[in-house]
């Protein structure tokens, strides 16, 4: 009776006080990633090794054209806006730009606090994780993400994406997601699970570069930098700090407004975990 | 993985463990209920290899051949399946990096339209059989082989074959390919392949060379890019009639008119002397070649400002050394190449290429002059059989070329395929070919690797499919029953391909072997090659037609020329310019749609000299007001359930309009009518706007201010 | 009006009391319930601590029978001969799973020994025609859940100075039951989460949900 | 009652304070007998409905969700919408029998009971759409807090979860509340019930005898839940507009949400009951109770909160138009200018404009005009929740998820269906329950007839034909005189 109780005032306490400091735990691990404007080419090589790493189903034309497809990557392409004086139609001698758009696994998610079940929420290692089979499919984070990367299993796509025998080529390191269910880009959370255990046999700690995320092992530019914000020999802390951007803010203090690193809707206060390296124009 | 004594069968049915053949059931189960006992089985191993650990993947190297680039590969093997697939970091081409087609080969392996047995004119039939049917058609007279590029020891059987049949040619076809840098650098200077160093050049100018998507080995390149693109910034310009990815990540990206980038680069060979004062040392045919060449005339003839030219002749002497590439045309890449040696590029950016000392291996490189001559002679009824892999010249021929009539002048024709197609449709036997992923081989890459560099590629699976039989395997029971010498000594391709390593590093221990099989690739002799002085080619410019709306057939990453259409991933992949899915449109210019009132997703009828397809428009600004692009590699008839969409471009191309120099098929030089077909529909994108709506997305940032702060601060 | 009130009648305070005492009695009754799915040691069903510094998780399931292509028994190999679990079981120290041990190896002993008995010939027969049993699974957790044998033996058995492999048989028993005493294979722990929840939570196991949930 | 002419729309007083108590009885307990062909093609019109929406259900359970045609950036559609229109029609019922019941607006009293039981059967019916909304339907009780051996919990800080607790304590109240305001006149209907109704109202009227402390007890527990249903009424479309007030959407993230659910609620309740009124005073003759005067006040009241409304939602957008969130401002300027903007004119239209006709006496004396004018008004207020959950999806944050999208025929089908649901519970209502509230018409009656009597006794033996104690005590004096 006694340790029910406690329990309960623990878990309480506990609850108050996270929600308190943000919500969050003691983090082990703040996984983070830098991805590099200038260098990505828009090739749409990470978007397809996340199809083949994380038994992404392809929808077909009918639903990709309903706006039911489930790219957890998705590369956005956009043409600058015109500089004062041009004209709109010239702006494309300038290139176009690539955006990869997947999680940004924000530390103020605002997904995580309407979920009714807790079905996506943090976890320890600063990943903002999604439970798929504790989602009840009430689609209130994906209302509420920004940056629109939470997909919904608005069908059962197994017949159709993996006709046999391609259903042999799914990761049995992830789920095949059913319907009503909501996914998205976890961090390729099984290779962080993967080298956790690894390092935890051999009695260490997980090292920088130890864990690569799908995209970032196939991106032929090596545009996306993925680690342990944490850990501050890490590349991914290191380019973090080169740029001045800090976690828990929402306007970055910088000495040097020069410096490319941005996050996206950093006004919103989501605090995202994806550094965005400005893309370079010669003007 | 080495020939294993566990029964294929059972390797493969090794699912169970781990929930791995589960995995479909899915979260849709209440985690309220225990699952059943007794419902699920488990298939135990008889007698595993020791690393053979249920649950746990294994990587194993290989050489990737979605493309002729072949990039190593390390595939990841839980349970006797392949999983996943990286670069092989070990490998110079690829450098541990993958293209979204090399990830793709999982599909093209699991592919559910694989052929799964021998067909003798479409009817199942045994190996037997059809081997019996080869010998006695295929046996004299003359014998041709067409198949894409090809290297390794495949290609030394295949001219083994060849040679024991007969008189037969060899006809290697690529839609997609550099045969007008590559003919450039042998008659400029002297070297086929020569080695770019994009990561040393501070300025890259291309002229239709998408380096970054589909030309030569876009992997290296890519990597390459990576590094010119970090401090200090090269500038890439691009010179092309539709945006290609190379361009939308150009940082100058000019618009010519189709056909019209020679004379965009003489003009800026033009003003490089004129302006630059630099000169070109007993090269009189070239000198006079560009000062013929205005920049007034290049704005006339290729619709680009002399603002833009001086900007590119500028840039490229501000900014050296630089680089300048071609493969928009013979004449293109000839003068790409003078460029070069007048901007001082040769021996810093563009050095002798490297390859293997060893040239029966070495790449044979596929060209579509190839894809005419076949028509040519099958139609003339100069080919007795033909064996086919590798190449579908029924769906990437132009109807000028009437490949239908000219596949059936020849008597007898074999495919060797992994999935059907519009060739195997029409091909007397199809032999069911193991897929990249089941096969042995080895590869020469044709650029990129480090020098005496071969690939190796070994099964990451056992068959998916028992009937199905390796490439080499074929060709060596081919030529065993051609009487082609020393081949009867060999089992199976495996045991000749061991043999004829071992002989390569010198090495017959099986621990060697081993190093092989784990690194993906050996060494071996290289062949050193050097420039010889620059040639004084002659320089030119042919106005084919200037004016009027040209076809401009592309390939993009991804579809390629065709030959991924039938892989669900590549189709649902955003085409990375327009971002469209599943389906074909044609890209045109916002002038020219509102010159013929045409709003996006109207159906739009494409006429050329040759014939009409009917697709969608897709009206944005990055294409020539004079072009109207159609992405290759849609309109598939008989390519299996995701192939048949859209439209096949390669069918109107103008096949008479050889290019210049040379009867390469060139991809923009078809006029084109547009009607409208009525029907509007749209097209299903990723994304319909082009703009950030003032959302701070992709932020940019000036090249001064990238120069400063780079280092550090 | 006032004459209405004092006709009231008073508060029926024994009534109340009641009703109080059967509320109060069953949530404290409930609550002794789950209590001793958390701790069963204070229900008095303490089981021997067979493992040094881990928590039994004692709930038990009346599994079935599940019949087999082969009558194996874990009560003959494992029981009387005492053959230790990670002999056959060999892939549980190494991988995820536990795997089911390759023919090879029952082949190993089943050249020599017990030839003339009627499963053994099935065994046999098997062997030499290439064909492996198709087991049934006994023990089987939903697909979305990440349950790595590897971890679990190495925190229970590898990493505890007071285990040696020996004891192999007492770490596997916390979630497999006594496998000394049944036939071919039977389920005798629920494996359901909360059965993981509560051993998670007595040997301060991860409590965060993508450790296990995939 | 010869006389009509005090039922036509020259009536001046709520009710006529003549009418017999026993005719009450009657006329109620007569509107429950055998239904006319009108109610059956009525009940079979919502019957259809209803199934057209379980095979929607079933369709779309066997499909998935998206054969609702919802996408990625609309996640919610008319299932949401619709959700907030039934929670919003739910508030008239507390209007009238709570609120009023504590200011002493007598008037209410022939009208309250459907629209109490209209709160109770337009909540069941948005009970509804949170459930079938759901991707896993099947998993819907995991939002309720209840002990599992798994030892997990619902997010407590989801308002997804305040809605399911606020949604079933207001039910819980709502059907209490209308079942013990009901429980005198089940007695009478028990006293002339026959068949299996007898039984029935035996077993609901709990043994009532109407002695003086059951009455007691009866006034006390009726005030307790009234005074407790109001700030839950409150609260629980505050909840409702915190689904969208909690997000960081832009269109959705506004301070006055709250007030601004509850005005439109209590809006589209007061609509519905004009409606409601209209028909039920057609159908059942219940021109003796449902008169115009009272007609009257519910539409000047209407009247008021629409005013209410219009001014919150012109304090929601002027708070956008001069604040600094420019995604918001999008979408405000989408509304009023993009693809949805006929329906966002149309909810400007039947929700601003349209109520100033109850302005004019003789809109509010036509019950033909009336009824289609109250109708239009509760199709604004649909209109105001569509253009509350679309828009804002259609146009977030992320250029790349721009787009428009319309529902698909399942929402349709179901929105539709939702009414056939409400209609049939509406329609076995009438018929098994009194719809009108004998006791308290006659208490009306009585309070009414003793301002003008002032004399009970007057009253009681006008009523009763027997003299009062009163006018017995006189009789008795003079006669003794």
């Amino acid at each position: 009776m006694s340790s029910l109780l406690g329990n309960i005032f623990k878990g309480w306490s506990d609850y108050t006080k996270g929600n308190e400091e943000g919500g969050h735990h003691d983090y082990e691990h703040m996984y983070a990633m830098v991805i590099d404007l200038d260098m990505c080419t828009g090739c749409n090589a990470c978007s397809t090794a996340c199809y083949a790493e994380n038994n992404l189903a392809t929808v077909g034309e009918e639903y990709f054209g309903a706006r039911q497809a489930m790219h957890w990557m998705r590369i956005e392409r956009y043409f600058d806006e015109p500089n004062v004086g041009e004209a709109e139609a010239d702006t494309q001698s300038r290139g176009a730009s690539f955006l990869p758009m997947m999680c940004q696994h924000c530390n103020a998610a605002p997904c995580e606090p309407v979920c009714p079940v807790a079905a996506t929420y943090h976890t320890p290692d600063g990943l903002n994780a999604q439970i798929y089979n504790r989602c009840i499919g009430s689609r209130y984070c994906a209302n509420n993400c920004p940056f629109r990367v939470r997909y919904f299993n608005f069908y059962d796509h197994q017949e159709t994406a993996w006709p046999a025998p391609m259903e042999q080529q799914l990761n049995p390191d992830i789920s095949v997601r059913s319907k009503g269910v909501m996914e998205k880009c976890t961090f390729c959370i099984q290779r962080t699970r993967a080298a956790r255990n690894t390092a935890k046999n051999e009695g260490r700690a997980i090292r920088d570069g130890e864990i690569q995320t799908a995209c970032q092992q196939t991106c032929p530019t090596s545009a996306i930098l993925f680690g342990d914000l944490l850990d501050e020999t890490s590349a991914v802390h290191q380019a973090w700090k080169r740029h001045q951007v800090q976690l828990g803010k929402y306007a970055q203090n910088k000495t040097n407004p020069e410096l490319r690193g941005y996050r996206i809707f950093e006004e919103l206060n989501v605090d995202t975990k994806v550094l965005y390296l400005e893309r370079v124009r010669e003007v | 993985m080495s020939k294993t004594k566990i029964n294929r069968r059972n390797f493969l049915k090794v699912l169970g463990l781990g929930g791995a053949g589960a995995a479909l059931a899915g979260c849709d189960m209440p985690s309220t209920v225990t699952l059943e006992e007794g419902e699920e089985k488990i298939y135990s191993y008889l007698a595993p290899e020791e690393y053979v650990i249920p649950g746990v993947g294994v990587w194993y190297a290989s050489t990737c051949l979605q493309c002729p680039a072949a990039c190593g590969t390390h595939g990841r093997v839980r349970e006797g399946r392949v999983l996943k697939l990286e670069g092989n970091p070990d490998s110079a081409v690829n450098a541990g990096k993958l293209c979204q087609m090399g990830q793709a080969a999982l599909q093209a392996h699991f592919n559910p339209d694989r052929i799964t047995a021998p067909l003798i004119n479409g009817q199942p039939a045994s190996w037997d059989d059809a081997l019996a049917l080869i010998n006695e058609k295929a046996s004299g007279g003359n014998v041709a082989w067409m198949t894409g590029t090809v290297s390794g020891h495949q290609r030394v059987l295949l001219d083994a074959h060849l040679a024991a049949t007969g008189k037969g040619h060899h006809y290697a076809v690529e839609t997609v390919n550099a045969r007008a840098w590559t003919d450039a650098g042998k008659t400029v200077l002297g070297d086929a392949m020569p080695t770019l160093h994009l990561d040393k050049a501070k300025a890259v100018l291309s002229l239709g060379a998408d380096l970054l998507g589909t030309w030569i080995s876009p992997v290296t390149f890519m990597g390459q890019y990576g590094k010119f693109r970090a401090a200090p910034r090269g500038v890439l310009i691009m010179v092309e009639p539709a945006m290609s990815l190379t361009g939308a990540n150009a940082d100058q990206w000019v618009a010519a008119k189709p056909g019209t980038e020679a004379a965009v680069a003489l003009g800026v060979g033009h003003l490089l002397m004129t302006k630059h004062g630099l000169s070109l040392n007993g090269m009189p045919n070239a000198t006079s070649a560009f000062q013929s060449m205005t920049p007034a005339q290049v704005h006339e003839i290729a619709g680009v400002s002399e603002a833009a030219l001086n900007k590119i002749a500028d840039t490229l002497v501000s900014h050296s050394p630089s680089l300048v590439i071609a493969n928009a045309s013979h004449a293109a890449a000839r003068i790409a190449m003078v460029l070069n040696i007048m901007l001082g590029n040769v021996g810093k950016t563009l050095t002798p290429g490297a390859s293997i000392a060893a040239d029966p291996l070495a790449p044979m490189m596929g060209s579509s002059k190839d894809l005419a001559e076949f028509a040519q002679n099958a139609a003339a009824g100069k080919i007795d059989a033909v064996f086919i892999s590798g190449a579908n010249p029924a769906f990437v021929a132009p109807q000028g070329l009437d490949m239908a009539a000219a596949l059936k002048a020849v008597g007898f024709k074999v495919a060797i395929a992994t999935c059907h197609d519009e060739t195997t449709k029409a091909c007397d036997v199809v032999l069911p070919l193991s897929s990249a992923l089941e096969d042995w081989g080895t590869h020469v890459p044709a650029y990129g690797g480090k020098p005496g560099v071969v690939h190796l590629q070994q099964p990451l699976m056992e068959p998916l499919h028992a009937d199905t039989r390796g490439l080499g395997d074929i060709l060596l029971t081919l030529g065993k029953s051609a009487g082609v010498d020393g081949l009867d000594a060999f089992e199976d391709y495996y045991g000749y391909l061991r043999t004829a390593v071992s002989a390569m590093i010198g090495s017959e221990l099986e621990g060697d072997w081993h190093r092989v099989l784990q690194a993906g690739q050996f060494e071996t002799r290289a062949a050193s090659r050097a420039f010889s002085a620059g040639h004084d080619v002659a320089l030119g410019f042919s106005e084919t037609a200037v004016s009027g709306l040209h076809l401009v057939t592309v390939a993009r990453q991804g579809l390629y020329d065709g030959r991924h259409a039938n892989s669900s991933w590549l189709q649902e992949a955003p085409d990375q310019i327009s971002k469209a899915v599943w389906d074909s449109w044609a890209e045109i210019h916002p002038k020219t749609a509102a010159s013929l009132n045409l709003k996006d997703g109207d159906y739009v009828r494409l006429t050329t000299a040759s014939g009409a397809i009917t697709t969608r428009v897709f009206i944005y600004k990055g294409v020539h007001p004079n072009a109207v692009c159609v992405p290759m590699g849609r309109g598939h008839t008989d390519y299996g359930r995701w192939a048949n969409n859209g439209v096949n471009p390669l069918t109107i191309v103008d096949a008479h309009l050889g290019d210049w120099q040379s009867s390469e098929i060139i991809a923009t030089a078809s006029l084109v009518k547009i009607d409208a077909a009525g029907e509007n529909r749209h097209l299903v994108r990723l994304m319909d706007t082009d703009q950030q709506y003032g959302r701070k997305l992709v932020a940019t940032i000036p090249a001064q201010q990238f120069g400063r702060t780079q280092g550090g601060a | 009006m006032s004459t209405e009130r004092s006709k009231r009648k008073p508060f029926p305070w024994v009534q109340a009391a009641v009703a109080a005492v059967v509320v109060g009695a069953s949530i404290v009754l409930g609550a002794q319930i789950f209590e001793r799915q958390l701790h069963p040691e204070s229900a008095g069903v303490a089981p021997a601590p067979r493992v040094p510094g881990a928590e039994f998780p004692t709930d038990t399931f009346a599994g079935k029978d599940v019949e087999q292509p082969i009558n194996y028994s874990h009560k003959l190999h494992a029981g009387d001969l005492g053959i230790n679990c990670l002999y056959c079981h060999t892939y549980a120290r190494r991988s995820k799973v536990a795997g089911i041990p390759p023919t090879a190896k029952c082949m190993g002993c089943h050249t020599v020994v017990g030839t003339d008995k009627p499963e053994i010939e099935k065994l046999t027969q098997m062997w030499q025609s290439n064909q492996s049993p198709a087991w049934n699974k006994v023990n089987d957790v939903p697909d979305f859940v990440h349950f790595s044998h590897e971890r679990h033996l190495q925190k229970f058995l590898f990493d505890n100075p007071e285990m040696d492999i020996k004891n192999a048989p007492d770490v596997c028993a916390m979630c497999h039951g006594d496998m000394n005493q049944v036939g071919v294979a039977k389920k005798m722990k629920p494996l359901t989460m909360g059965f993981c929840v509560r051993c998670h939570e007595s040997n301060q196991g991860p409590s965060d949900c993508t450790r296990c949930h995939k | 009652m010869s006389d009509r002419k005090h039922l036509t729309r020259e009536q001046t007083k709520d009710i006529d304070e003549n009418i017999a108590w026993a005719s009450i009885n009657t006329d109620v307990l007569r509107s429950m007998e055998n239904p006319r062909r009108g109610y059956w093609v009525a009940m079979a019109v919502s019957v259809c409905l209803f199934s057209v929406m379980i095979y929607a259900e079933v369709y779309q359970y066997m499909y998935g969700m998206g054969a609702a045609l919802l996408n990625t950036s609309h996640m919610w559609d008319l299932y949401i919408s619709t959700f907030v229109f039934w929670i919003g029609m739910s508030h008239s019922g507390t209007l009238l029998s709570a609120i009023l019941h504590l200011v002493h607006a007598d008037w209410r009293k022939p009208i309250y009971r459907f629209a109490e039981a209209m709160t109770t059967f337009s909540l069941m019916t948005a009970g509804i759409f949170p459930v079938i909304h759901l991707g896993r339907v099947w998993n819907f009780y995991w939002v309720m807090p209840y002990m599992t051996d798994r030892g997990i919990w619902p997010n407590f800080r989801s308002p997804l979860i305040w809605d399911a607790f606020a949604i079933t304590t207001y039910l819980t109240s709502s059907v209490l509340f209308l079942y013990i305001g009901m429980i005198p006149d089940l007695a009478i209907c028990r006293d002339n019930a026959k068949g299996w109704r007898k039984p029935l109202y035996t077993w609901l009227s709990l043994g009532w005898r109407g002695d003086d402390r059951q009455w007691r007890n009866f006034r006390f527990t009726y005030l307790m839940i009234a005074c407790f249903l109001i700030p839950l009424a409150v609260s629980v479309h505050s909840i409702v507009s915190m689904d969208f007030a909690m997000s960081i959407m832009p269109g959705w993230h506004v301070t006055t949400f709250p007030p601004y659910f509850v005005a439109g609620a209590l809006y589209s309740g007061c609509a519905a009951i004009i409606t409601l009124f209209i028909l039920l005073r057609y159908f059942f003759k219940f021109e003796h109770y449902m008169t115009f005067p009272i007609l009257d006040k519910v539409c000047k009241l209407t009247f008021v909160i629409a005013m209410v409304w219009t001014y919150l939602n012109l304090v929601e957008f002027a708070s956008v138009w001069y604040g600094h969130d420019i995604p918001s401002k999008e979408v405000l300027i989408a509304k009023a200018t993009g693809p949805y903007s006929p329906f966002f004119w149309g909810m400007m239209t039947f929700g601003s404009v349209l109520p100033f006709s109850l302005l004019s006496k003789w809109v509010r004396r036509n019950m033909y005009v009336l009824f289609f004018a109250s109708i239009f008004l509760n199709v604004g207020m649909w209109l105001e929740r569509w253009m509350i959950v679309t828009p804002t999806l259609s146009l977030g944050y992320h250029p790349q998820a721009f787009n428009v999208m319309w529902p698909g025929w399942t929402e349709w089908a179901m929105v539709g269906g939702s009414f056939g649901w409400f209609g049939m519970l509406f329609l076995i209502f009438v018929k098994v329950f009194p719809c009108v509230s004998m006791y308290e018409v006659k208490e009306m009656v009585f309070h009414r007839k003793r301002t003008i009597y002032e004399d009970v006794d007057e009253m009681m033996t006008l009523h009763s034909g027997v003299p009062g104690p009163k006018a017995q005590a006189q009789t008795q004096t003079s006669g003794g005189a």
